[in-house]
Parts: structure tokens; C-alpha cells; sequence
């Protein structure tokens, strides 16, 4: 789970990270007294939305004045953005965060991850702030520094301390350079995080370490235990069939290509896939219902594809284990029952009781094309796309 | 013997009385896995499918003598299950469950360092099917019968990916020795290099077949260990060609966050690593059946 | 460092450990007041001394009126109460605990100590509460059930469930009674305790879990990050010598003997009165006064010594490593000038420059038997204590 | 080469620039061990007694090579300065402060758990006076003058009481190969078995001479673990016969609190495994003439 820099901010400044002065606006309104109380004579206006890179989209505008800010924040306010980062669809602004600006003097890069070599938190900074992690890894690859966190005792004061004179941060800023990366472990550690990023990281002109921009994304697992972050999660920036999906269990993204596909298991989505791509097709999403497979989950999984208009042909991939063939072809007709079809529907099913099941379709009013294998279903789904 | 549980095995159901645990207790049962009973902490002293419950897994193995275990529980109690198992003294524990945090997952295997190489017990999963030794024991909810009894070891991270090798090697006639799924989160109990240096040893096992996917770096890791130190054959499929970067694929694992975690680039790792390729999932069993053919 | 009952029932109570309602008083006029407001039909009021064993010196007195509760009060307040635990001396009742009675079904014992093999926290338990747990040690050993804590991790659910069922305690209870240990193993690891004992910790009629007798301790060399715990302190508690010597930066434990000792390290300082006791002498004391054995300190100690009137010879050991003898000669000297010395002094240097720093005190003035071993150190304090 | 550190041992001072590590560095030095640097972070790039101070200890490992180090930091820090040494390579540290709270302790052995056993430091102390090979090296705070050189190996728990040990076996013609202290805390570095240990595999020690005293468990481990493994002699000396149960002796570790934790009780395990009971501290070095005569 994403969440917004302004929240990621306030989030790392109860955990010790200095931020800079600001405040979240939902209107043109509101924007101007939001500025005045900031105070200063220089405001940076940042449409909030899940994604980086929002600078090169127009989302972060520099003000004069607060007359200035609330021009802005008017401009901004329920745009779409196009990041590199958010598809060409974009991301809605409904939320304007509006900050003192800052006289840089020096852009770090700091952030953290699990590492799953070594299972343990990774802290990854840099002397290279502004540009992305990936950015720095392929240009700058050496000024890249790190060090591992032993979760066992939590990040300890000395990891900090390396980190910021491998940063070259100067010798009276080393101390408070240290507890914005401490406040950052401690924020990954005690709330479930998944990545903490602050980017730029900077160190002020007059000699302060801000965080400058911050991004944070949470265990969806944990968040039965994180309440405070959960109330975070803001809908309107997700994928709107995603959310249909994770709302009811099923895993699925969304991706560019027309064959639809509704399969039980991670893996063996992947695979057929994979298999779509060998035979010369591009699938319009990832669909797992689960090992489960019920029913209801097939017929959910239709409503969802059936939203996808890119979708062309789909194609229906199930491996029965404890669940049977049978049980799941009925659920195939039910589903057919409830949802109308207009493309052609490809279904191979397999595993237990598939004889039974491959039985019930057949007998059943639905038109569909069948398929044995993996490699069968993929070829004939992509042969029935190009007609 | 075979390579991780055996017909001797006696199986502890963790969250017996649940409704997961009932159903897939049952289904192992039936399969002739020797479970002699199960833990629900509050309803110790009944008993369920015709085997005593305990309230603490101590009490369980005190008892029963169980030396493996199998988690139905909510994966909020799943880290907690685990240790306790651990600490009880089981020596093989399968944790079904999905949804364990991984923060979860770190510190169970921080508590676990408390116990020397010898006595520590092996984890399974999570977010996995089991274990299953075809005719002998099944540790885990795959469905036994697409199994058929042979030499061939499977590792997968995903379950139903390996239901379809099984079902392909069963159609070619040929078995399995074990079939251990070690589960699609990021951190699991058991790596693919973990499980694999177990088949090294198995005499039970000829040749291994890999079912990797996109993220992280185990099947790197298993390739360069089967590389320096095996002797058998191993094949692999890797899922996720198409998969995009930065995304999850249904696995929490299955993201591709770092060099070397595509599949691509797996694939071309493997391959020097002297690990066979199947070139698509169709062909698991195919390639499997041609490596078998030239030792 | 040890802390009162009352005291140690409020850290818990915030650790989510359930208490009976009671309430602190320093005066009879408030008792009755205090009663009261806690409300019910029957209190016991408890005088606060560091010590367990006060019930049977009669520091527990159970009262069905607020008047009786006042009455109890003012026989308390002020008494010296003598356990077999605080010495003949006793310790003064300086602050008094009204409670509410409980109806006791059963009484446990829960008490959590550092294990030094596993070098994990130790959680112990057993179902006779209400005795020490040395008496349950050698008359019930078979009760006494026990949990590892992993540091690395903290105590887990399971450990609590286990150790609740191995108590006996109904199904019902379990959840309860395993947020009582979690509560205790918490507090014990985020408040560097060395020590928590609950006994009893008591099954109530009314089935509540209730931690009757608290008792913590913590570890002295963490005070300087737990502020909150140093001011829990109660100098009035303590043996008036220890006090003044760890003010002053030594290690004191006053004896039973009357040989008093000066002697630089614990274990020079055990050793020497090893000796003493092997000689047919008995040690009033033990006393380092550091490596270092600074001229300072040593002024500092002879004055400590001098407190103790039971003290009849006075035996310094000094070995000198990096602080040379001379130095520690002079110390001597110096000391003696500020101090008069009224019964027989043995001094035995060794080390760094032990010539010259027996030159120095046969040419001081002071009036000293000299020794060069510590057995013949031993042997002539015994023998001037005699005559 | 001497059982842990030796000549060639590169040394650094952490807390080189204060007073107590100026001080000691500074007498290290003129007994001529090979102190090759100092840490204190903000003075990087300073020098210091002629010799060159780093901001972290890593640094200080890669432009020195320093293999070993002393810890002369405020209790608050210690732990954090041992971890670093720790993750910085540092093979050997002696941890001399007085104070460091046992939670501390405990959290830096956790955090060494990270390392493999063959990359993992050995910290000696805290609360010692560190280790002497005499004419070799000190990385310690004794008078270094009293060790002569020799074939006895000295473990103890006190600082004072093994001068005073070193101090009569010189008096009486008898060397030092190395004098270990292991620190007068509940809960310390190396251990009496840990550094036993080392004295059987080390071919210039002859004999080893314990001196424990009161509270906890390692006299007694170290005595078991001499029974079972060792061919070379051990002589003990054990101080507080006198101390009364419940007290802490000076020493935070210096409480009997269990069964086999006083003197007595001690002694008599240690004679149970063979063990040479030096009977007053003032015998120690007559103990082990007397031992050394036997073999």
C-alpha cells in the first residue's frame, strides 16, 4: 500500500526526521491562508499523488506569493498527471500539499528496503539526491552506499554515523544527519513498512537536513495490526479494476495487451502468460482467484474482466487440486449465467475430476472453445483474437 | 526414507479444529499421512477426526511424539504458531497460510538462530502447498492422486505450477519422489538452495526440477549452489517473461525490484549455472523426461 | 536498584498487568480519605519497605473500616520493620499502600530474571504463590515451570499460553493471564529490569487475573537512559553507608565482622577477605575503591570506614597497577591527615613501584603495621584485632 | 603466535582522543604494541599520538589494516562501538568500560549472531582489564611490568586479583604465555570456557590458571568443558567465600543467586572435574609451581 508524500512526511517527523514547514489543502481557498500561515516569502505547491517524477509533469510549482499559491493549487487541483510512473491514464489530483521552500545546498538520496538475500532492512543512500534509485544504480553506481540492519536489534548508531560521513555530510550535521536515518528505521521497522524513501534528502544553505520529498509503502499483510496506516490508503489513486479486485480478494493487474485471462494460482498465471506470449498474443491482465477457485471468485473474476475493454478473447486456465473440476466448470456456468460474454472464451481445465467437469461445459449452453493443454489454450485463444 | 517427512512421520495439525485445518487434516488422513493429532489452544483434552486436540504444541509432542506440523492458522497467529512449533521440538513445520507479514517472517527466523544447526526445525512456506512424498506422506493441501510415486524431486514457489508439472510427469509416466512447495512470499522458511541440497543427499531422488518465478534472488542463489555442488541433473522453469517491473504478480514475492530477479535474466543465469532449461510451462514434464533419458 | 510495591504495581498496570484498586498515603488522615475513594468493604493496608517476608513482621494489615484503615496507618507509619530480609537493623515505613482486599481463589507465582547461561530473560512460574521462591525451589520444585525469552524477538504469545495453561489457569483466563506475562516481559525488557516478581499473582474469585505483590528491580547501569525509573529511588531504604559509598562512586557492602577493608578491585577485594576469614577474622565490609585507587577515593573510603562503628582494625590492600604505588602512599598519607584513625591500621601495597610507596609510609607519620602478602596482611589484622 | 593477539596485531584505540584512551593508548604503545590508529567520530583526520584518528571504524580498517581494538568509550556508546568494530572486521575487541547495562550485552551477542562462526569477533570484557602476551602485545590496561614471559595461560574475571596472580608466579621464576580478562559483568564477551578453549589448541601455554569468583555459571561450564576436552592442567582459584548470598560483590556479575553459584559450592564442582583448587588467593602461584612440577 502507497500513500501520499504529506503523509509520509508527517509520518517520518513523529519518528525524529526534520521536514519543512507545511500544510495539506483541498482547495484554491483554502491555499492562500495555508501559505500565510507558513509563513516565508517562497512556497513550493506539490500535487499529491502515488508516484515520483512529478516534478517533469508539471505537478510542483514554485510561488512568490500566497495569491501565487492559490493559482496553483486552482491549477492543479483535480488535474490528471502523466508521470513515467503512472501510465499514460495518469493520477487525479485531489490533494494539494503546500511547503516552504528550501535553499538547497546538497540533494542525498536515502532509502530503505527489505533485502532478501540477507533478510534483514537494507539502507541505500547516496551523495546523488533527485534522481531515482534506479537512475543512480546505472549512472552513478559508486556513490551508492549501504548498510543492513540486523532486525534483531534494530538499526544501531553507528550504521547511521557511516552512513551520513559516507554521505560527506559535515562534521556538526552528523549527529542529526544519524537520526533522520534512525527515524526512518525506526518508521520501517515499527509500522510495517515495505519501503521508505526520502529523495531528495537535503542539507539546507542554512544548515539544516530536511527531507525534502518522502514516499512510503506498507505490508498489505500487516495492515490488520496497522490501523493508523490502513486510514491512509487513498482509493483514488489506484487502478480502479485493481481496487474492484483486491476489494474482493482477487489478485489482479491490469496490463496493455487484449487476451483476458481468469486463473487459479500466481505461478501458473504467470506461466500462462507466458505461454499467451509465446504463442504470439499479449495478455490484458493478471488474474489469480486463488488456489480456492470457488465459484463466486469465477464469477467475480468475469464481472472484473468483463470491465476491461481492451479485453478481446479470454481465456480461463484452471488447475483443480482439492477443488474439483466439476465444481469448478459449474461455477464457470453460473458465472456465464449472470455475466454476458461477447468475446470468445477460451477454457482449459485440469487436474482432478477433469472429465467430469470438462462434461458439465459441454453440456451446458455456453459457447466456448476448449482447450487440453497449457500450450492448446494459449494457441487457440490467440487464434480465436485474430479470428 | 525420503527426503524431508516419511510414512513415519507423525503429523501435528496447528489449528485442528478450524475449518481449513478439519478439511485438509481430513484429506491428509486419507491420503494414509500418519496425523496424530492437532493443537487449538482453549479446546485441549477433545478430541477431532478421531484424534486428540492439545492446548500447547509442547503438550502435543509430549504425547503424540509428533515430529512435523502443518499451520492452518490466521496468518496473525501464523509467526507465533511457528515458533511455537519450533520450540516444541517439531522437526518439520509447513506453513500453509498466506498473508503472514513479512516483518513476521524476519523475526521468526531471528528466534529461530536460538537453535543450533541440528535442532533447528525446517520451515516450510508460507503461502505454499506443502510437502509431498507420493505413497508415503502428504504434509500439505495439493491434491495427492496427480502424483504418481517416482525419482524425480520438485521445488516450487507456486502451487498450482507445481500441480501442472506433476500432472504433466504423471501423463509421461513418470513420479516424484518429493514435491516440496516453498511458497511465493518474499522471505520464505525454506529456499529453493535450502531444499535442493536436501535432494543432493536423497537416494530417493535422481534429478530436480526448479519451479522458479520473477523476484528475488533464490533461484539464483539455488543454481550457483547446484552449479559448485551437485551431482544430479537439475531443470528449471522460470514463470513471469511477461511479467512488467515493479509490479506484484499475485505472489507478494513475485516483483522484480533488482538486477537478476527477471526471468529473463534468471534464465540466463541458470544456464550458466549448467541448469536445464524449460523453455515453456508446457514442457516441464518434456524436459524433465529428456534429462531423465541421457543418465 | 529496587523500587517499592506500589510503585512496581503502577509500571505494571501501564504494561497492561491488572491490579487491585489501591492508592498511596503518607499520613493516617489521608488513609481514611484514600479508603473511600477505592471504595469496597475491606482494604489491606500495606507498609511500603524494601523488603519481601512483611506480612509475618507485620507490615500487612487487613481492615473492614476506613477507620481501621487510619488506625493500621498510624501503627505503620514511622515503625522499623524487621524481615528476614532487610537485617536486624530493619527499614523504616516511610509510605503506606491502601488496597482493596481480593477474594483469592488461588495464588501463583510469576517472577521474570536474566538468565545468565542462555543469557535470554527467564520467566519462571509455579502454582504455589505466595511463597519465596526458594522455598518453592526446595519444597516444590516439580511446580515450577519455566520460558526462555528470546531477546531478539521478545517474549511470543505461545510462551505466555504455555506457561498460563502449565498454571492451571481455566480456559477462559488463558488470554488474560498471558497479557499479565507479556505485560511483566515487556516492562522488564523496555525498562532494563534485572528483576519482576509477581507473588502472588492471584486467581480472584470474581475470575480475574490480579497481580497482588509486585516487586522490580533494574539494572544500575541503565539509569542514565531511564530517567523515569531513577526517580522511583528511596534513599531511605538503603543502608546509610552503601548510599554515601555509591554517591561517592565506591563499592560498598556492609558485614557482619569487624575488620573493615580498603582494598582496590571486587575481586582483590573478595580474595582479601577470604583471607581475613581464613586467618580466624571476620570482614565488617567490602569495599573497592575502584583500579584506579585514587588518593581521592581513598580519602573517601576511610572516611566510609570510619562511619562503622564496629570496625576495630582496618586492613588496606592496595595493588597497584597503572596507579603506582608511591601515588597510592601518598593517598594514604594524605588521608590520614584529614581523618583520624582510632584503632590499628595494616597496610600491604604490591605492584607498580612498591618500594618506594613503602618507603613513603615509614616516613610519614601515621602509625601502621606494614604486611607484603596478602596472607600475612590477613594474619596481622586478625592478630591486632586481638591485641 | 600468542592464543589471540600477538605482535603483529594491528591495534586501534576506539575513544582514541579522550582521556582514558589517550592514557592507555599511550602506555600500549610504550610496551610496544603495534597501535596502529584511533576512532573518534568528528575527529577523523586528525592525528593523535603521532598516529592517524578516523570517524568510523571501517574507515579505520581499510586504511590500517587493524585487526584488533580496544573500547575506551562511556558505557551509553559501548555497545554500539563493539557492534561497529564488529561489522567493521575487527577480529578481536576488548571492551574495557565499566557500566555497559546488561540488556546491552545481551543485544550486541544477538547481533553477533549475524556473523558466521569463522567471521565472527571475539569480544573480551566489558569491565576487564584486557589481554596481555608479554613481550608480544597489551591490549589492556595492566601493569604490563609485572607478566613475565612464560607458559601459563591466566583467565580471570578480576583485574586485581590476576595482576596479583601474574605478580606471585612472577615473584616465584614463572611466566605468562597470556593473561585474558574476561570481566567482572553478568554477562560478558568471552566466556572462562570460550578462552579455555583457546588455551588447550595454543602450543605455547602449558597450564591455565582460572580465577573466578561468585555468581553465575561459567566457572563451572569452563570446569565441565575442561573435563571433557582438555589434556592440559587447570588450576582455579575461586574468590567470595565470604560474601553473603543476595549481595553484589563490586563486581555486577559478583551474586550468588542459584545453586553452584557460591565459592564453596564452586570449588567443589571444579574438584569433581579435575580441576586444581588453588585454596587462598594468596597460594595461587604456588598452585601452579606445584601443578607445572607435575608435568
Amino acid at each position: 500500500m502507497d500513500i501520499h508524500e504529506y503523509q509520509a512526511k508527517e509520518i517520518l517527523s513523529s519518528f525524529g526526521v526534520t521536514i519543512p514547514r507545511g500544510g495539506i489543502v483541498y482547495s484554491p481557498e483554502t491555499a492562500e491562508n495555508k501559505a500565510r500561515e507558513i509563513g516565508g516569502s517562497k512556497w513550493v505547491v506539490k500535487a499529491q499523488i502515488h508516484s515520483g517524477a512529478r516534478g517533469k509533469a508539471g505537478g510542483i510549482i514554485v510561488c512568490n506569493s500566497p495569491l501565487e499559491v492559490a493559482q496553483a493549487t486552482d491549477k492543479l487541483l483535480g488535474k490528471k498527471l502523466v508521470t513515467n510512473q503512472t501510465g499514460p491514464e495518469g493520477k487525479i489530483v485531489n490533494r494539494i500539499y503546500i511547503e516552504e521552500a528550501t535553499d538547497i545546498e546538497k540533494e542525498l538520496y536515502l532509502g530503505l528496503v527489505f533485502d532478501r538475500s540477507s533478510e534483514s532492512i537494507m539502507v541505500v543512500a547516496s551523495t546523488e539526491g533527485g534522481m531515482s534509485v534506479e537512475e543512480i544504480s546505472k549512472e552513478k553506481p559508486e556513490t551508492i552506499i549501504r548498510s543492513k540492519i540486523e532486525v534483531a536489534v534494530g538499526i544501531q548508531n553507528f550504521q547511521a554515523r557511516e552512513l551520513a560521513f559516507g554521505l560527506g555530510i559535515d562534521q556538526e550535521l552528523i549527529r542529526r544527519a544519524s537520526d533522520t536515518i534512525i527515524g526512518c528505521a525506526k518508521a520501517f521497522s515499527e509500522l510495517d513498512a515495505t519501503m521508505v524513501e526520502v529523495n531528495p534528502l537535503v542539507v539546507s544553505k542554512q544548515k539544516q537536513i530536511l527531507a525534502l520529498d518522502c514516499k512510503m509503502s506498507f505490508d498489505n499483510n500487516a495492515m490488520f495490526r496497522r490501523d493508523k496506516v490502513s486510514e491512509l490508503r487513498d482509493k483514488t489513486q489506484e487502478d480502479e479494476k485493481e481496487v474492484f479486485a483486491s476489494d474482493r480478494g482477487l489478485n489482479y493487474v491490469s496490463l496493455d495487451g487484449n487476451i483476458g485471462n481468469i486463473i487459479n494460482g500466481a505461478g501458473l498465471a504467470m506461466a500462462s502468460m507466458d505461454m499467451i506470449k509465446l504463442a504470439g498474443g499479449q495478455p490484458a491482465n493478471f488474474l489469480d482467484v486463488g488456489g480456492g477457485a470457488t465459484p463466486d471468485k469465477i464469477v467475480k473474476a468475469f464481472r472484473l474482466i468483463t470491465m476491461d475493454e481492451k479485453v478481446k478473447v479470454i481465456l480461463v486456465n484452471i488447475f483443480a487440486g482439492i477443488n474439483r473440476c466439476d465444481w469448478v466448470a459449474e461455477g464457470i456456468v453460473q458465472a456465464l449465467d449472470k455475466i454476458e460474454i461477447k468475446v470468445p472464451l477460451v477454457i482449459r481445465l485440469a487436474g482432478t475430476n477433469v472429465e467430469k467437469g470438462n462434461e458439465i461445459l459441454k453440456n451446458s449452453n455456453i459457447n466456448y472453445i476448449a482447450a487440453d493443454t497449457l500450450e492448446e489454450a494459449a494457441n487457440k485463444a490467440v487464434k480465436a483474437l485474430k479470428g | 526414507m525420503a527426503v524431508i517427512i516419511d510414512k513415519n512421520s507423525k503429523i501435528l495439525i496447528q489449528g485442528f479444529t478450524g475449518k481449513m485445518g478439519s478439511f485438509h487434516a481430513d484429506e491428509m488422513i486419507k491420503y494414509g499421512t500418519n496425523v496424530v493429532g492437532g493443537v487449538t489452544p482453549g479446546k485441549g483434552g477433545q478430541k477431532h477426526l478421531d484424534r486428540p486436540v492439545f492446548n500447547t504444541v509442547k503438550d502435543a509432542v509430549k504425547h503424540t511424539g509428533a515430529d512435523a506440523s502443518i499451520l492452518f492458522v490466521p496468518p496473525a497467529f501464523a509467526a507465533d504458531s511457528a515458533m511455537e512449533a519450533a520450540d516444541a521440538g517439531i522437526k518439520t513445520c509447513v506453513a500453509i497460510v498466506d498473508g503472514i507479514p513479512s516483518h513476521d517472517m524476519i523475526r521468526i527466523k531471528r528466534y529461530m538462530r536460538r537453535y543450533s544447526r541440528t535442532q533447528k526445525m525446517t520451515l516450510v512456506g508460507p503461502n505454499c502447498a506443502g510437502i509431498i512424498s507420493p505413497s508415503k506422506c502428504m504434509l500439505g493441501i495439493m491434491p495427492g492422486h496427480i502424483y504418481k510415486e517416482g525419482r524425480v524431486g520438485i521445488i516450487s514457489r507456486s502451487g498450482t505450477l507445481g500441480y501442472e508439472a506433476a500432472q504433466q510427469l504423471k501423463n509421461l509416466g513418470i513420479g516424484v519422489s518429493t514435491s516440496v512447495g516453498i511458497g511465493g512470499d518474499p522471505i520464505n522458511g525454506s529456499s529453493f538452495r535450502d531444499v535442493i541440497e536436501k535432494f543432493e543427499t536423497d537416494n530417493e531422488t535422481d534429478v530436480v526440477l526448479m519451479i522458479g518465478e520473477i523476484g528475488g534472488p533464490q533461484e539464483v542463489a539455488a543454481g550457483q549452489f547446484a552449479k559448485e555442488n551437485m551431482s544430479k541433473p537439475v531443470i528449471a522453469y522460470i514463470a513471469g517473461l511477461t511479467a512488467p517491473k515493479g509490479r506484484v504478480m499475485g505472489h507478494a514475492g513475485a516483483i522484480v525490484s533488482a538486477y537478476g530477479e527477471s526471468a529473463i535474466e534468471k534464465v540466463e543465469i541458470l544456464k550458466e549455472c549448467g541448469v536445464t532449461i524449460s523453455k515453456n510451462p508446457s514442457v516441464m514434464g518434456d524436459t524433465v523426461k529428456s534429462v531423465l533419458g541421457k543418465i
